[in-house]
């Protein structure tokens, strides 16, 4: 089977969800009003924007996952290519952690890692 | 210590207090404007030391009205009652213990909405139950409700 | 070729499959056929999986809880879950006022995408798998971590604070226990030697890989059983949906079927990660095999490959529905600080670990 | 879409959440609008009022035999210590002497209902922080209570069991049987509980340090029960004010000094055991005797201001009772200890996360309909 | 932070979260521990095994709260009720004591004036209404009633579809007083 076959599945998940919700549209009752077009708020009309510019400490997260992603990325060919390469790569894998645990401990002690 | 002692320490801080005999527990009567400092002289004196404010009540006794203060001590646990009264039944007003017990916030949050009794210097004095449109305080003795109210 | 396959090796059966499809038409029409075939086989497994694994949490759950979960539809409620499709079928879809629509109708289209991607990569049984990258478990990371997507659009489209906190917190999970993930399979590629999957369900043909890589192949099993049930937005790491904070978190405002495809993506996601760890970790339909017990081995052959598959994805599927009925759920700043103070140092120790030991042979 | 804003007005605005009415974690009908930076809690503010029922009011009605039926709907988990706490008073007023098979039966009731109060808030709370398991857990346990209480009183919740002047009726022959096999039961079941939740690292990690309140603090706000001895505050009304058979007992009063939610977690747990000792040495030697005093017919109470502290299961209850020398009161006020409890949440939790804030008003164990009246 | 503390407390960490699946464990694998009960099935005198299918081990040793049948117990409050002796004859001497003493203006009794034998004139009750939707089930109705008339059945199957079904009249038709009740 080649990758082509992804396709199918890509079409089949799409069948699936299009389908049904088109299907529950035909059938499932409807009767509009404004009361429960509103957003659940615990039975409260919300107050203020919910867009609204708001702090949530992640964004450092996403920042380190991303080095720290790509250089996951980074590891998988060595992993894969370790057997044949042997105590090179072994050493060499070693400093590359050694930096790369070294950043995690900067991040650490700059007090990165703690959600604020 | 006893009450004996406590009534005289009272009397001493404030001669024109009354204090009536035969209640089971001890009950201070205060005029509305010395309340406020008879009670911080209680609680910040060391040898009554009332830190704790378990219970305040306002009553509509029909023609005035009255606030209880249900103090003790949690050192030495002697309990008293404090109570203040005015004949101003359509507006009336004491001074707030906020300051003195914060515990003071709801209770009289809840005596302004149900007995439309003010409270000044409170923070934040709003209806505690009912709706900020309500008319009227419901504990009070003349207040009616033909809907909601059967009388029998 | 005449028809004739065993249960213990579906390579003959789907070969004759292919073989008599592309004798009786044209190249082009003979792939399209195969394409639809293999289409409808994975949507209709997709389908009753899904709702097996959801009357099976409710029961496991009951009998954790001291109740005996669904019993009144079906014998033993087994048609509970039919039932249940029914009505979420039949319930209203409720449109938010002020709700990005576009997003907030793609969102359920892209959370079962991403699970049925996935799903493609799996080898069920031997013969039996949709395809075989040679890369399969770098796609099946890759293509897995596209559900974020889904769910924070989810979140953000419907104008809803709770979902909108809901669809962050999401975020800052699936995105940090991606790296644990990733680094706890990478044990285990450093072991194998390959990312193909069915290569490395051949590599255990004598011993599983947990047991073959000594103490940090455990480790790295333990760390992926943890990183996946976070990633997969399940106890006690749902914070997401976290009920008793934000009522359902990402999907507050989703009713009826769009609901359904949350919830069955959420199961199908499990089951995702349930059988990967069951084909990296414990040899996937391999059977379990000591080496040198050639009796023993003998006696282990009769048991299918397709049941040992199944056995042990939903036993590593119950381990984490036991997770979720004991524990309570961790706080948003704790949930990070597992994956960076904890999980992620001891998972970088753990891939050195490993390749010293590949390197020294240590293993078995 | 909504109206475009500049940033700066986009920035300034607060992110006001309301929690309730109809949210999983307030456990009833209470609002809490909570403004938030980022998930960080800067203020909570507690509207209550959904359930009022103004049974201040409905008390000026009736007579002080009807007024009980109502005290049980307050507090529904204490429905007997509520009773109580009228019962008492009136019993004070008129200065009557009780029946001590009436005072040890009401002492084995209250106990058997702090026990039961405080399963089902444990159930509660695990549930507030995800562990779904300890709610059914909790309430399989509790189920042998209710089956006391019904064989005894007629009813499971709301009892209404206590009358001025003694019970409503006797209890049932079974009674001690039932209870010495339930405290056997539950000894063995209630380390369960600390294996299940207590000692759990998530848990620990859940609760420890979390919504701290110093004892000043405590004693200045009023926050009474286990949540402030959770604190340190020595206000267990069993021990200062006792009432009943609590001066004869031998109990430990619980206190914690950490006043974090842990703190207050631990002193339920512990007080359950401290209840099921209390029980135990009663159970054995209730006397024989009537169920109730000689009461008259009309219960007049004489004109003056009387009051009662009573231990809940959820903090200090007192009844007070302004009578003009009539049978119906002139004015009744409870004290709810929810009420004040409640005003401590919003110190609590500042500075703290939203999931905190869930767990630190579920160590606070508030039943909305007591609050609300 | 030391190494030693930082991999202790990740153990100590493991150990207590093993200990709580322990628990739940159990429980998964003690199906004889269920504690559900079957509500409309226990109603029936002759309780079928296979209701109990999958606690088929239930046999109400282990803990207090399994039973098999439901059991209602003697003086549970479920509805008030007027008991009547064969001759139809019931205690109600009409007085209003119950009624006075209700709180929640649940009872209303009708009264007649009857003419008796010698010529006295007595008060009687035409209809005794007992408005169930009203009632708290306080029982102070049946304390205070000097005669005993009143009592409490352990019904509990209330529902109905309208509300003014809940309003019953509890001397039944052409029911007298019992000889002897003043």
């Amino acid at each position: 089977m080649d990758h082509q076959a992804l396709i199918v599945f890509f079409i089949a998940a799409v069948f699936l969800v299009g389908f049904a919700i088109t299907f529950a549209h035909f059938i499932a009752p409807s009767s509009k009003n404004a009361q429960k077009a509103e957003a659940y708020e615990c039975g409260i009309p919300t107050t203020g924007l919910t867009w609204l510019q708001f702090n949530v400490g992640y964004y450092l997260f996403a920042i380190l996952f991303l080095i720290f992603d790509v250089e996951t990325v980074f590891i998988f060919p060595w992993a894969v290519v370790f057997k044949q390469v042997g105590m090179v790569g072994f050493i060499e894998i070693i400093i590359f952690f050694f930096i790369l645990i070294l950043g995690l401990l900067y991040a650490w002690k700059k007090h990165a890692l703690i959600w604020e | 210590m006893t009450d004996e002692q406590i009534k005289e320490k009272i009397l001493k801080i404030l001669p024109e207090v009354e204090i009536p005999e035969g209640k089971p527990t001890l009950t201070v009567i205060v005029p509305p404007d010395k309340l406020f400092t008879l009670a911080k002289e209680l609680k910040e004196s060391p040898d009554t030391s009332f830190d704790y404010l378990i219970c305040l009540t306002g009553v509509d006794y029909g023609k005035s009205m009255s606030v209880f203060y249900h103090i003790t001590s949690t050192k030495f646990n002697h309990t008293i009652i404090l109570k203040t009264s005015t004949q101003n039944r359509e507006t009336p007003a004491f001074d707030s213990v906020y300051s003195i017990w914060k515990t003071a916030e709801y209770h009289e949050r809840e005596a302004y909405d149900l007995l439309g009794i003010t409270f000044n210097n409170h923070p934040d004095l709003r209806r505690m139950f009912l709706d900020e449109d309500w008319v009227g305080h419901p504990l009070r003795k003349d207040y009616s409700d033909p809907i909601n109210i059967v009388e029998r | 070729m005449a028809f004739s396959f065993s249960i213990y090796d579906f390579t003959s059966f789907t070969q004759w499959i292919d073989k008599s499809l592309y004798a009786a038409m044209p190249p082009f029409w003979a792939l399209i056929v195969e394409m639809v075939i293999i289409g409808i086989v994975f949507l209709g497994f997709y389908a009753l999986l899904g709702l097996f694994l959801v009357y099976a949490e409710r029961k496991i759950c009951a009998f954790m809880q001291c109740r005996v979960g669904p019993n009144r539809v079906g014998p033993f409620g087994f048609i509970q879950t039919i039932a249940d499709l029914i009505k979420l079928l039949l319930k209203e879809l409720i449109f938010i006022k002020n709700a990005d629509k576009i997003l907030f109708n793609v969102a359920p289209f892209i959370v079962i995408i991403v699970s049925f991607l996935a799903i493609a990569a799996i080898p069920f049984a031997k013969g039996l798998h949709a395809m075989d990258f040679n890369i399969g478990v770098f796609y099946i990371m890759a293509v897995s971590s596209m559900g974020v997507i889904g769910v924070l659009l989810a979140g953000w489209s419907s104008n809803n604070k709770y979902s909108l906190i809901g669809a962050m917190r999401s975020g800052a999970q699936i995105v940090s226990y991606e790296l644990s993930v990733g680094l706890s399979l990478i044990t285990i590629v450093v072991l194998a030697g390959s990312m193909q999957l069915s290569t490395i369900v051949e590599g255990q043909r004598d011993l599983w890989f947990i047991f073959k890589g000594h103490i940090p192949a455990i480790i790295a099993f333990i760390v992926f059983l943890i990183a996946s049930t976070a990633e997969t937005n399940r106890g006690p790491f749902d914070l997401a949906e976290a009920e008793s904070e934000l009522t359902a978190g990402f999907h507050t405002e989703y009713s009826g079927i769009r609901f359904a495809f949350f919830f069955l993506a959420e199961y199908m996601n499990m089951f995702l990660v349930a059988s990967i760890a069951a084909t990296v970790f414990w040899g996937g339909w391999m059977p379990l095999h000591i080496n040198g017990f050639t009796g023993f081995n003998h006696v282990m052959d009769f048991i299918p490959p397709i049941f040992w598959f199944f056995g042990k994805s939903f036993f590593i599927m119950w381990i984490m529905m036991w997770f979720k009925w004991t524990f309570p759920r961790l706080r948003i700043d704790q949930l990070l600080t597992l994956e960076w103070k904890y999980l992620l140092p001891i998972n970088l120790v753990n891939v050195l670990l490993m390749a010293l030991i590949v390197l020294m042979g240590w293993h078995f | 879409m909504a109206e475009i804003l500049e940033v700066k007005d986009i920035a300034q605005q607060e992110y006001l959440i309301n929690m309730g009415p109809q949210h999983p974690s307030t456990h009833g009908v209470m609002r809490l609008v909570v403004s938030l930076n980022g998930e960080i809690v800067k203020n909570v503010q507690p509207h209550c009022g959904y359930i009022h029922r103004g049974i201040e009011k409905m008390c000026e009605k009736l007579t002080y035999p009807q007024i009980i039926h109502l005290t049980d709907r307050m507090d529904y988990l204490s429905a007997h210590m509520n009773n109580a706490s009228v019962c008492l008073t009136v019993e004070k007023a008129l200065g009557i002497e009780i029946p001590e098979r009436v005072k040890y039966i009401r002492t084995i009731m209250d106990e058997l209902q702090r026990i039961a109060s405080h399963q089902l808030w444990w159930c509660a709370f695990g549930m507030d922080l995800g562990g779904l398991t300890c709610f059914f857990y909790g309430l399989r346990d509790r189920e042998p209570i209710l089956d006391i209480f019904e064989e005894s009183t007629g009813s499971r919740l709301i009892q209404s069991y206590y009358t001025p002047g003694g019970l409503m009726n006797d209890i049932h022959p079974d009674f001690q049987k039932k209870v010495k096999e339930f405290i056997k039961y539950f000894r063995k079941i209630l380390p369960e509980y600390d294996q299940l939740l207590t000692g759990n690292v998530i848990f620990q990690e859940r609760t420890k340090g979390i919504g701290i309140l110093s004892k000043e603090e405590a004693i200045n706000r009023g926050l009474t029960g286990p949540s402030g001895r959770g604190s340190g505050f020595a206000c267990d009304v069993r021990k200062r004010a006792p009432y009943h058979l609590y001066d004869k007992v031998d109990f430990k009063e619980c206190l914690y000094e950490e006043g974090d939610t842990f703190a207050r977690y631990k002193v339920r747990i512990d007080e359950m055991w401290e209840s099921m000792k209390i029980i135990e040495q009663l159970i054995d030697n209730i006397p024989e005797g009537d169920y109730t005093a000689k009461m008259k017919a009309v219960i007049k109470l004489p004109e003056g201001e009387f009051f009662q502290r009573v231990e809940t299961a959820r903090g200090e209850l007192i009844c007070f009772i302004v009578s003009d020398g009539n049978k119906n009161p002139l004015r009744v006020k409870f004290r709810s200890p929810n009420l004040i409890n409640l005003a401590s949440l919003n110190v609590m939790s500042k500075d703290f996360k939203i999931a905190d804030l869930v767990a630190i008003s579920g160590s606070l164990d508030l039943v909305i309909p007591c609050m609300d009246r | 932070m030391n190494v030693v503390e930082y991999i202790s407390g990740i153990l100590k960490g493991v150990k207590s979260l093993l200990i709580g699946m322990k628990v739940t464990g159990s429980y998964f694998f003690r199906p004889w521990k269920i504690v559900t009960q079957q509500y409309p099935e226990n109603r029936k005198k002759d309780v079928k095994w296979f209701y109990f299918l999958p606690l088929w081990k239930a046999h109400g040793k282990d803990t207090p709260a399994e039973r098999k049948q439901i059991v209602m117990l003697e003086r549970f409050k479920g509805e008030l009720i007027m008991p009547h002796n064969e001759k139809n004859e019931h205690k109600c001497t009409g007085c209003g004591i119950c009624e006075m003493n209700c709180p929640n203006g649940t009872i209303e009794i009708i009264s007649i004036q009857l003419t008796t034998e010698d010529g006295k004139k007595k008060r009687a009750i035409d209809k005794h209404i007992y408005r169930m939707g009203m009632c708290t089930f306080c029982g102070l109705c049946v304390k205070t009633c000097p005669s005993d008339a009143l009592a409490f059945t352990n019904t509990f199957e209330h529902a109905v579809f309208n509300r003014t079904k809940l309003n019953k009249v509890l001397n039944k038709e052409g029911s007298t007083l019992m000889k002897g009740v003043e």
